[in-house]
């Protein structure tokens, strides 16, 4: 059930380049099971700014009773994020949306996660329940400049994990996708979140092969009533699917990218 | 005694509270939430002949206070919302405002007589004013002889009483709610969005795909409250106001400024709960300043010999 | 070369950053804070020909984002103004923008005339949309032709050139800007305040002692923006943007509309020193962003063939 | 010089309903001189609550560093001051305005404190420093009600404390006037801070003294630049004083009240 709570904080520490690890708790963590769903975050007690903020689960603690996320900070909200120290409550509505299917890998079958950037984090916890199902993890994450990079050792934790940055500046030069070239990784089901560009060519290189993207979209309510966060399904001029409350893992062709 | 019931046109509210068309869908996102039956009314998103996708994303930009929005009216068009979403409202006990839209005057007419009939339609919310729809659409809200006409001819094949829903993008906002009550409007709903903009610093375009959008949210509240003080005074039909609403001190503002009932939009995406929150909190404000009902607080800040509240805190 | 400087007739900036008219007094109280000699230009407070109280207290009222605001056009007149509060800023090396308003077309021109010719005067700013003074005020603000007519007198005896600021309270700005173009202006500023109104919940009575106030602040800040994007794409006389502005990227983003100089109102109050910290952000604002000179940001977002701005970040 | 500065809460507690006493310090604390002069103080990081809240300096401590102010919890900025913690940071400007003039008070001369509900706060500095000239303190404080009362016995450190309030839970049922006429309440000057109706009643019993009164008004800039708080010169149409800049401290009969 999707709840609205004000969730104490943990911890909070900065993790790479604006970049911080949030450890929330609260009752709301017993909701929360799928990895790619999210939360809705309102990061000031006043009007200004207004709007929540989408953030994806990273991490999931049922018998903790935490919750982690991992943001960078952009604008006014996630300035304001930054702030919170242990002790402090943020206002959380979530979970959010539907995840990454996990039953789309076959046990003892290969998943391949290519996060680009902030779209990272949701791939850890779908890494954990992955590894956990006893699906074999490799991992291929893209990142700006080595200043930006994180979580890799985490992830080396479930599987082979390849970092690349843009410039080089730590492993591989270039993109995701040349690190999925050059290694010529392969793959049962292949789960990605980052950057559309980062996810349209992955839906084109990999066409008819089962591919889950995690899409982002400027939202509203986050609930799935204001429409503020539709695209358009394939071969239609009005059916749509929302991000928020349809999505936000959509299969490769299910929507337009 | 109900303290929070009004009575308005074709409605019998068991208090002033619901959600603005746009903000709330066709209700089934908030059943997840709460029992619909606690909302004085819903106004449904607004329904066009056909089926409309709307506009491109972003749809959204937030600003200080408020947000834009540029939804360009997507709904699943007069079909579905007649054999699916209104008969699903069905099961909540609570009368539905049916917000309708057109790009021609005979679009408008034909939604308005379709919808009135639904059982559960107890009231038309005639939207002449969204600033997100290029063909016509903003024509009808801002000349107060087209509105009127229009107005009329709606009146004419309605089935419920008709509340016409004013934009505040004019010169002269009480013209317009005057033409509109001669034509025989039976309230009026406001105000809609203002038009505005949000330019991306890193682009250098406007962040809406749209280009421009509509403003609502806590941002345009005095604008809204304004406006119906203004229009109150000048007709005579009931206002349903909203614009910014988040509390129950924001509801007693509107009626003071002359509204007899509220919408609250932009406040769910805040807070999804914030409509019962505010109905649960209305009794307590009323005991703290001494009101019976909220009935009495109706014009309350121009009505000549109206005693200033006492205020009991 | 200067990257901030812009020019406009009758100003010659060095940069496009100044106190808007109203939020800066005579420039006496921020001169404590910092050497007025910074500014790219000060709009002085509105000048009418005699003194004026103004109105009664409250004369302000807080909203989400935003301020309202019923002064009332309280200033010393034009005899003091011109004996002692412009020679007083001819010790600063900034040109003054002189806000002139009234209630008469006579009084307008008297007045117009008269400190037009002061020496550190280099442009005057018809106020011709003042929403809180009772007296005409508002009708030459939201009647192109009563504008246009206006301008045209205004412009025959004034030494320097005229700049007309517009009201955001209309149905259609584009007419407004379009019929003040005509009439000769220099230029126009953008956006005066939105008319509103804040009531308080204890005493049931508008919160302002004159009812209803102008509003300025964040708030409106996307109305501008839609309306200066608006406005500047019909007219060709170039625009000073104000409305909300509170950092280095609100700057950039009324340039991108279409601004060509900028004015900072309300924010002062919030931030006495915001005009300095805007105009020593603005050159890294730029050098993230790529650009050169402030001034080839002016209209980028609706431009034809601009290029999207390239962000190094 | 007026300044502006972040500075740090060293302390915040609940001193009576609703009612908090805040301390903060700062380098700006050596800029404050004057009983009777306030701060402005920005309560949220964003944009609403919009505008500064005038607050009167209640104690200064140029020793420590350290400046006090008493406040109550009204609306949305105060609301927000509750929140913060020893540590967190506060956007002050200020000192502002002019204060109570102490040189009024004859060495050895006899003066009359009056404050009504949160008018108390800046006659606490003010008995401080008379008391340290060698003036005569006497100080009638006026509440609603016994959970309102506060700093009784740090005012009766400097002389002789009346308390009253409306409901007679504590001390003197009824206003300050009442505890000053029963009294019979000699003074040299009287200088007085709270709601307006009290000012007006003392400004009226006692003409042709040396009264001085602190009023508050609705404020934007508080330094004097919007003409938010002017008040009318007794006999003119078009006078006037400001009450951040030329106040907020009078003498009675020198603005209309
Ligand atoms: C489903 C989903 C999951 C996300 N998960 C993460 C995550 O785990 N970590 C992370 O760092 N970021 C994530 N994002 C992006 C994140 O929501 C934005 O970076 C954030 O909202 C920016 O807010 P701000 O206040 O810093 O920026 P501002 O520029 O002040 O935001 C202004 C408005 O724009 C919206 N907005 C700005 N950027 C984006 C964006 N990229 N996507 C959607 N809305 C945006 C904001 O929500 C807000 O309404 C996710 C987005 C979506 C849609
Ligand atoms: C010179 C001066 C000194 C003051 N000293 C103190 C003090 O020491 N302790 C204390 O508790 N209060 C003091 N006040 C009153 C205090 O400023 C208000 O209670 C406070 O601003 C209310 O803010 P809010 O956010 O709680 O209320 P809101 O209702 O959210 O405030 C909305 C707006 O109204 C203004 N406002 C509301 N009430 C008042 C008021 N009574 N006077 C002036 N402006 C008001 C606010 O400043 C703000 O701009 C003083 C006022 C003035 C003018
Ligand atoms: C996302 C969104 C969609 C809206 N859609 C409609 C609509 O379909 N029909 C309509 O009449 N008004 C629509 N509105 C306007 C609202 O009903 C309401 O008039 C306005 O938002 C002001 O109220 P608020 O500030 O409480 O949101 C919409 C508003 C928003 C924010
Ligand atoms: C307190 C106050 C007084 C103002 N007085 C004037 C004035 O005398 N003449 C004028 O043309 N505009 C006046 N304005 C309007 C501002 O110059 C400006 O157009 C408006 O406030 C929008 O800018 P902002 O949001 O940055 O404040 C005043 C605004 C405020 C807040
Ligand atoms: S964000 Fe409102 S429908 Fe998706
Ligand atoms: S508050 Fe601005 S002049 Fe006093």
């Amino acid at each position: 059930m999707i709840g609205r709570e004000r969730m104490t904080v943990a911890s909070q520490r900065l993790i790479a380049e604006r970049t911080y690890e949030l450890t929330l708790s609260g009752r709301l963590v017993q909701e929360m099971r799928q990895p790619g769903q999210f939360v809705h975050v309102k990061a000031a007690a006043s009007a200004d700014p207004l709007l929540r903020r989408p953030l994806s689960l990273c991490h999931i603690d049922h018998k903790q009773g935490q919750c982690t996320i991992i943001y960078r900070q952009e604008g006014k909200g996630t300035a304001l994020l930054t702030q919170k120290q242990p002790g402090d409550t943020v206002d959380v509505l979530g979970p959010l949306g539907n995840g990454f299917p996990l039953e789309a890998a076959p046990a003892g079958g290969r998943a391949l996660l290519v996060g680009g950037g902030i779209g990272v984090p949701p791939l850890y916890e779908l890494a954990k329940q992955l590894a956990k199902r006893g699906v074999k993890v490799v991992s291929v994450l893209g990142f700006q400049t080595k200043a930006a990079v994180f979580y890799e050792e985490e992830f080396a934790a479930f599987g082979k994990t390849y970092v690349a940055t843009d410039d080089g500046s730590h492993g591989a030069c270039g993109r995701v996708t040349d690190v999925i070239e050059a290694r010529s990784l392969e793959f049962d089901v292949l789960y990605a979140c980052g950057p559309k560009p980062m996810l349209r060519a992955l839906a084109e290189r990999f066409p008819n092969r089962p591919v889950y993207l995690s899409l982002e979209e400027r939202m509203g309510c986050g609930v799935g009533a204001c429409f503020a966060c539709v695209c358009h399904v394939p071969g239609s001029e009005t059916a749509y699917k929302k991000v928020c409350s349809d999505g936000p893992v959509f299969r490769a062709g299910e929507v337009v990218l | 005694m109900n303290r929070l019931a009004v009575e308005l046109p074709g409605l019998s509210l068991k208090n002033p509270i619901m959600p603005a068309s746009g903000c709330f869908g066709f209700g089934r996102e908030y059943a997840q939430f709460y029992d619909l039956s606690v909302l004085g009314a819903i106004m449904i998103k607004a329904t066009t002949k056909e089926p409309r996708f709307g506009n491109p994303t972003p749809r959204v930009a937030e600003t200080p206070g408020g947000m834009l929005n540029a939804i360009g009216l997507q709904n699943p068009g007069l079909d579905k919302m007649l054999e699916e979403e209104l008969p699903w409202l069905e099961q909540f006990d609570v009368p539905i405002i049916a917000n309708i839209a057109g790009s021609t005057v005979e679009e408008y007419v034909e939604v308005a007589e379709a919808i009135s009939k639904a059982p559960n339609v107890h009231a038309l919310e005639l939207n002449i004013s969204c600033p997100n729809v290029k063909k016509g659409g903003i024509a009808f809200g801002t000349v107060p002889d087209v509105a009127a006409e229009l107005t009329r001819l709606v009146k004419e094949v309605s089935a419920v009483p008709v509340y016409v829903k004013l934009s505040p993008n004019v010169t002269d906002i009480v013209a317009m709610a005057k033409a509109i009550e001669q034509a025989g409007a039976d309230g009026l709903t406001m105000i809609n969005t203002l038009v505005g903009m949000r330019i991306d610093v890193k682009t250098g375009r406007p962040i809406l795909a749209n280009g421009t959008g509509g403003l609502s949210g806590p941002a345009v509240k005095p604008i809204a409250i304004r406006m119906i003080y203004e229009v109150s005074q000048a007709v005579s039909i009931p206002i349903i106001g909203m614009g910014g609403i988040q509390t129950a001190e924001d509801v007693l503002e509107f009626f003071y400024a002359g509204a007899s009932a509220v919408a609250v939009g932009t406040a769910n995406f805040v807070d999804p709960f914030v409509c019962p929150t505010i109905i649960a909190d209305l009794p307590a404000l009323l005991d703290e300043l001494g009101i019976d009902r909220i009935s009495e607080c109706i014009g309350r800040s121009w009505k000549t010999g109206a005693h200033a509240v006492h205020c009991r805190a």
